[in-house]
């Protein structure tokens, strides 16, 4: 089989003089030279360049670039730490009500009491799910709800007096982790992981004293390892005074299993958009709610919903000691109505079932590939498993060509590289979305590169050949940027 | 459970695999204290129908912009939205893909990136624009940061014309690296130029504005922008770009970065969020910029081809170090956005402008009529404007709500002065008939 | 206009490329005299938003089955349509193909195609079913043609229980080969198996017979079958293939053809249209079945694949000797069913029978305690039923609206003997608190 | 580049069993044994052989599925006869209003009052754009429309006493229409073209007689030409009591141009599905109402929806010399919404528009082509040209070969070996939403063929190499028909 001559128009270039897509009603108030109601200074003078095109070229476009991509509804994408499961296509259904997806912020409480009461019974849930005693919905990804965890305890520490500088983080931590803390003002201190992945206690009691505001472990870790020892270490942490936070991107290994409150975190976020089904949509939008202790209440960001006696439900602006907002509005509704949707249709029982799934997903595929990669860690994982290229690497196929492999395999890629402190990583995480047969596809087809990488590693190299473009020069990217069209 | 593929069978099948008797026996790294001993909390799961039952109630409850004539901005905007936008947006490949990593199976993604950037820097007029911010409020969050970085000042100058909860927002982005909001008072509507020349000095990292601002007023950016740079400060303009068709763009005007809220370009409203934050500068400040970029390059084969660059400015590469801790961003905001940009083409956004302003104007006409009514401020208005109502707004708001019109915004929360102000915002899908409806309405209510 | 992509100048470039100098002189053949001298006496094109506004009010003058509980059926069923089917089907490469003329550009809607035959064949308990028919009438009209010239006889023997707005159809299609339907009365509630008996004669063709009946009763297919193949007729069942996974299929009781009205399965009633006519039949009458067929091949690479095939029958090459004048069918509607079924799978057809029967009976035990209310028919019945009321039917239809209930079809207008009989459909869809609602509004309705 | 290997599973070679995609509700009534209220015979006795598949099983399956077809949203697609046209994507969502979705065609009419209006507001303007004096909306496609417009030309001259045995029909029609009439209980009786393409007639003239109930032509026909003498051939018609009937599937060249009405036509449909963007949905649905002059209202099917006195609108039952109806409710419903949608979308001048772009790029094709491709007729055509692959068939390469190849160069096919006299027929119908660019690049690559037919035969015989499967059998399709999949 040959292949097509792919697409590669950009919207610009189909762009003719003239020619246009919008549909605009007629001006039906009594007409005024629009020069007249706005002095002529601010009048753009030149229109901008923007593309001239019909809605069938929209369509047809947009719809060609589309298969460009590789998605969840079209391939098996193994993107470890991101949880890319199936999402379920009533999410969509919902989160498009009219009274849901044509809502103004600004509506007033008595005309948006289903809105609100979506967003307090959501909030309600999740401090179930994590144990935490109120939850802020505000967060408008997983970073920005770290952020908000940081404020926090900053503002817990500083209402007692204390101004602490450092934060503790593991070397296994996602990088938004240190540019949180960075972005909180404070300084970070980075822990080393112990020879089984873990949490090193040691080189924690080390770095423990009345300086640190917070230790911010990941739970299960980037691993995929339950942290084993989680309670002594919350109560080292507490013992100087440190808070301790959890980075929750993980939670889908965990529901209903054990929650982050009951072991002894002061705060936690979730990303909406990897347990609770909200799509990633390319790269966003997400939402990352934080859940939080109750001596973190009075820090929550405002606007707070809260119910009402009368069993109404309102926005509380009256927190005087609020870290302040993190977006203009109240949160990422529509990934909220999206999540919440989620929760009413898997219930406790499929929740919990969710995570033994997804636990189970990844120790199988952990132990398929166990012969041919390196484990990164020994003992069963939790939702997700990494293995290391290492043995590959030496026979010059590294982590990014057994990427470039899998595409060309009909897969998309493991995350690569990350966690930073096993080598050529690989990390994989199937969901518990995924059957049997999808793993052992994937799988067969893992072991098939590792064969490859033995005999035949050019075909390795020269993936990927199969998709719309092949290795892209990123060096050439980053040292001449080109940033945008410009008409040639 | 239908979301969960495999059956009882094959989990048996895989544990055998893994020689496992079960899955407890996989949770063995988690202590037994660890684990929650009863099930979750939680309401039973729910079948589809019921639950699509029990969400269209939940949903029924609310004054949606389809049944209510909706006067409402300070922030968000019923603006139209065209019908291809869901159609595309909804195809699996893009709504189920994630940040293009892999970017040879991406390039759909990193192809309507790369036009939304070429469309946001146009509508601003500026060099660059990156791949999204979360919302307006964190996208000037981010920009008052990086033009800390920048100038090496901590001090922000500040206009009360700015959006209030922008300010709420910016302000809890300053408590890390300790940056001071200087706030300069409006004149007639406008920043009062005369106290902004006073405000900046050769501390000021920045100087903020809103264009058109919160109350719908069109600041001298040019004028802004001479003061800023006089003291080696930026400029650092907020402007919804659904707007910028049609007016002066602020990188014309002086501006160094831009940043605004996009949903006016074909995102729904949806209670506020996910919105669109809009980021573009100057191209020498390209390095400093925080979130995504995506840049053009070539294949191995010397095809064009597009890939996310200029990372190392980025959490996952810089760490600590990073312009910005975002990761997620609001891609798909940005693909509704870049849709909704080529359905306007290059002369429909100057046409919803020119609706936008003419009946905005017509409203403030109408209910500047009534007696009692007057309008605020006096400073030139777009599409937004404040009156000022002889009888508590947020009265005036419960009663027009009987008759299916969300009227506006009462300022009073946002800042005492304004007490008796209500906002109200115009786009073009309002028509004469709601206006006229309004005006009767108004009259009504503070008869 | 945005759904046409020329623009003026290329127009002009086209017409100089063409040597006409203008459209009009394309248009030599048309004789002046033929020409409108006038523009369309059409109401004025009305722009997206204005034209939803518009559309938005037409729609909400009608009582759906979101705001109303609706135990309407009689040939159209509430029954759940799960949120998965929509989207797909919305994806373009399905909804804007047609015919698979070219197959390898094809294969997508050739292999849904294949599934949903196999999917109506096992059902149905068939040998082989086409690609679909119009509705479940007109196929049950295509069936009786089929029979007739399967045979070569033009008399049809027809229940009474059969659907009268079907055979409306089947009269209007058997007017060109002049065909007579002999109608056979009921029993109590089923074909009077007697009467049939005497019907049936060395002319019949076929005896059709639907299963459940118009009445919502069982009918003895076996038994019919019977005295159809004891004088060489057909047995033309028509059932909903969304009650076959619970009930016995009508091919394991003797069925030769097997039609029915499948919108049942994923189609929205959307006022009667389109809907989803199923079509299936023994192995040996494959090559007189109406309609399009596809199977399964190999390419030149010795590769599956699928084709539209024994295109003989067909009117695009057999034109007047045809076994059917059929070209556009319903295979959007066909997907849908295909996915329905692959959704509800192998068990949750039978849950969804259980559901509706339990509630159906529930309902009647219910609605009969009405005093004055009775149930018309003592045979057993499957999900839905025919009351007996003391009070006109439309009358109570019209109380019942206000409760936002639609209580069922009065059959008056069908049959004159039925002047006092409500059929009342009952899916799983209904709920308890639904059909208590009904309950006490019927009390108070007939009080 | 390398293609991968296509997907190719069926839905029920991904079944597992106990596995399901469903979610039903409880039952909610008192329980009882279904068995004791459906007798035992009556209990289907084994489950169906059905798929036992996932929701995620569902999504990426059909998604993938749809990976493997062309469609006007993603290609080109220029088959004549067919319309293929852009389909508005707002016709989708206002056929989704859950008002007309969600609406059983029994509610009674004073709660359908929307949808009745909407159905008696594109009679109105389907008999305005057509110039009829009434319209049936009910027929469920073309063929259907046809049906019932020659069935009210027998009811109408049964009615006046004449039992008339023949229909008149041209070679160059569509299958439908012969298949109509006979089933509509007529003999068929063939005209032959004259050297145009035209009606000849003097053939026309030599076969109507007293036995001839109508004369069925489709305007234009389907050579793309306008029947210039077609006043001329209503009149000979009526003048021996022959009523002549319009195959309307080629509407798109005359809207706001001329109207059938106006022409002398008794009889017209149209097809919903063509000119009016309701989309193609891989073979249906469509509509077929069917337009007629005012002394065959009497046969028109029932119900008639009308407008009374007191501007409600309703179904009119009383009808006693109806031909009955077509199918079991009204018509195509959600097909009219899309229709109705696109009318008042369009106006009088933006349907004006349609066909005058429709023909515009019709002869722009036709110039292009004409000198590599023998025409089938001479001068302009209408809205679709015809060519021959004459010259291209005697170096071994047909229209079939063509339309592979075609395939493989990113465009879908023109109709081929359609009309049936003309040989090696390949008619392309490029409609008014496409531009020149697209226009172009098909002629460029329909040259190319031509130039590849003289150099490079074994290229087009190869073709289709970029689809997921290559040429089909089609005769062992027919010989041993696999019409189901069987477990292996
Ligand atoms: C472990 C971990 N922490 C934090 C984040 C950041 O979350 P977000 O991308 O939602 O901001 C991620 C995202 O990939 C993650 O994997
Ligand atoms: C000229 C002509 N007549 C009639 C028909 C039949 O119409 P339908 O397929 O809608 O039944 C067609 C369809 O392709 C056609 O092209």
């Amino acid at each position: 089989m040959e292949a097509r001559a792919p697409y590669d128009k950009l919207i610009f270039e189909l762009s003719a003089p003239a020619r246009f897509a919008h549909s605009l009603p007629a001006l039906d108030v009594p007409s005024a030279d629009p020069a007249s109601l706005v002095p002529a200074e601010f009048v753009r003078a030149t229109p901008p360049e923007l593309p001239e095109v019909s809605e069938v070229d929209v369509i047809r476009h947009y719809s060609r670039l589309s298969l460009m991509n590789y998605g969840v509804d079209t391939h098996f994408y193994p993107l470890g730490s991101c949880t890319m499961k199936y999402n379920p296509k009533i999410n969509e259904d919902m989160a498009r009500l009219p009274g849901f997806l044509r809502l103004h912020p600004h509506t007033p409480a008595s005309a948006s009491q289903g809105a609100l009461q979506l967003m307090w019974e959501l909030g309600r849930d999740l401090a179930e799910i994590s144990g935490m005693d109120h939850v802020s919905l505000q967060p408008a990804a997983g970073a920005q709800g770290e952020f908000a965890g940081v404020l926090m305890i900053r503002a817990y520490h500083l209402s007692r007096g204390e101004r602490r500088h450092k934060v503790l983080i593991p070397d296994s931590a996602h990088g938004t982790n240190p540019a949180t803390t960075a972005l909180a003002g404070f300084s970070v201190v980075q822990l080393k992981s112990d020879e089984a992945g873990e949490v090193d206690l040691a080189d924690l009691e080390r770095h423990l004293d009345e300086d640190v505001a917070a230790f911010m472990i990941t739970q299960p870790n980037t691993l995929g390892l339950f942290e084993s020892r989680i309670h002594q270490i919350t109560e080292m942490c507490h013992a100087k005074g440190v808070q301790v936070y959890m980075d929750g991107a993980n939670f889908n290994a965990i529901l209903g299993i054990t929650r982050p409150g009951d072991l002894g975190f002061d705060v936690c976020h979730f990303n909406l958009h990897k347990t609770f089904t909200t799509p990633h949509g390319g790269g966003g939008p997400g939402a990352g709610p934080v859940g939080i202790k109750a001596h973190l209440a009075p820090f929550l960001p405002t606007p707070v919903v809260v119910k009402e006696d009368d069993g109404g439900f309102a926005l509380d602006w009256a927190r005087p000691q609020s870290i302040g907002k993190l977006q203009a509005f109240w949160g990422n509704f529509g990934m909220l109505v999206r999540a919440y949707t989620y929760i009413r249709t898997m219930g406790p029982d499929g929740l919990r079932a969710v995570s033994d799934n997804a636990v189970l997903n990844a120790n199988y595929v952990l132990k398929r590939l166990e012969g041919d990669y390196d484990r990164a860690t020994a003992g069963p994982c939790m939702h997700e498993c990494v293995v290391s290229a290492r043995r590959q690497k030496k026979l010059g196929v590294t982590a990014t060509d057994i990427a470039k492999r899998l595409l060309d395999l009909g897969f998309y890629a493991p995350t690569t590289y990350f966690p930073l402190i096993v080598d050529e990583a690989l990390m994989i995480e199937p969901t518990e979305t995924e059957s049997k047969e999808t793993l052992d596809q994937f799988c067969d087809a893992m072991v098939q590169i590792a064969r490859e990488a033995e005999t035949d590693p050019h075909k390795i190299h020269e993936a990927p050949v199969t998709t719309p473009v092949r290795r892209l020069d990123q060096t050439l990217a980053a040292r001449q940027p080109v940033l945008k069209w410009t008409r040639p | 459970m239908r979301y969960i593929s495999n059956t009882p069978a094959q989990q048996k099948e895989m544990l055998a695999r893994i020689g496992a008797a079960s899955v407890e026996a996989l949770l063995a790294n988690v202590p037994a204290k660890a684990r929650l001993s009863r099930p979750l909390n939680l309401p039973a799961a729910m079948a589809e129908g019921d639950l699509v039952r029990h969400l269209r109630g939940l949903a029924g409850k609310n004054a949606g912009a389809d049944d209510f004539a909706c006067f409402l901005g300070a922030g968000s905007y019923d603006h139209a939205i065209p019908s291809p936008i869901n159609h595309l947006i909804s195809r699996g490949e893009f709504f189920t893909a994630y940040t293009p990593y892999q970017p040879e199976a991406s390039q759909g993604t990193l192809r309507t990136i790369f036009e939304y950037q070429t469309m946001m820097a146009e509508l601003t007029g500026m060099d660059v624009a990156n791949a999204s911010i979360y919302d307006g409020a964190s996208s000037l969050a981010e920009a008052v940061l990086m033009a800390h970085s920048v100038t090496g000042r901590a001090e922000i100058v500040w206009s009360r014309g700015v959006n209030p909860l922008y300010q709420q927002v910016v302000e809890t982005y300053c408590e890390g690296p300790d940056l001071r909001l200087k706030m300069v008072r409006l004149g007639d509507g406008v920043t009062d130029l005369e106290a902004l020349g006073k405000a900046v000095t050769e501390r000021t990292a920045a100087v903020v504005v809103q264009y058109p601002n919160f109350y719908g007023c069109l600041e001298d950016l040019r004028a802004v922008g001479e003061l800023a740079h006089g003291k080696g400060a930026l400029l650092v303009v907020a402007a919804d770009p659904v707007n910028l068709g049609f007016l002066t763009p602020p990188g014309a005007l002086g501006a160094d970065i831009v940043v605004g809220e996009g949903q006016g370009l074909g995102v729904p409203m949806s209670f506020g969020g996910p919105n669109l934050g809009v980021f573009a500068a100057r191209a020498d400040l390209v390095r400093r910029m925080p979130g995504r970029l995506v840049g053009a390059t070539v294949d191995r084969d010397g095809k064009r081809g597009f890939v996310l660059t200029l990372q190392t400015r980025e959490q996952h590469i810089r760490r600590e170090k990073a312009t910005s801790n975002i990761c997620t961003n609001v891609a798909l905001c940005a693909l509704m956005a870049t849709i909704y940009v080529s359905i306007m083409g290059k002369h429909g956004l100057r046409t919803v402008g020119e609706l936008a302003t003419a009946k905005a104007h017509y409203a403030a006409e109408r209910f500047a009529a009534v007696p009692g009514v007057r309008l605020r401020y006096g400073a030139p208005f777009f599409k937004e404007f404040a009156l000022t109502l002889p009888k508590a707004p947020d009265r005036v708001v419960k009663r027009l709500l009987k008759e299916r019109i969300l009227a506006g915004v009462p300022l009073k929360g946002f800042d005492r002065a304004e007490k008796s102000t209500l906002l109200v915002a115009v786009t073009e899908r309002r028509t004469k008939d709601e206006i006229d409806a309004y005006a009767a309405a108004l009259a009504a209510a503070v008869a």
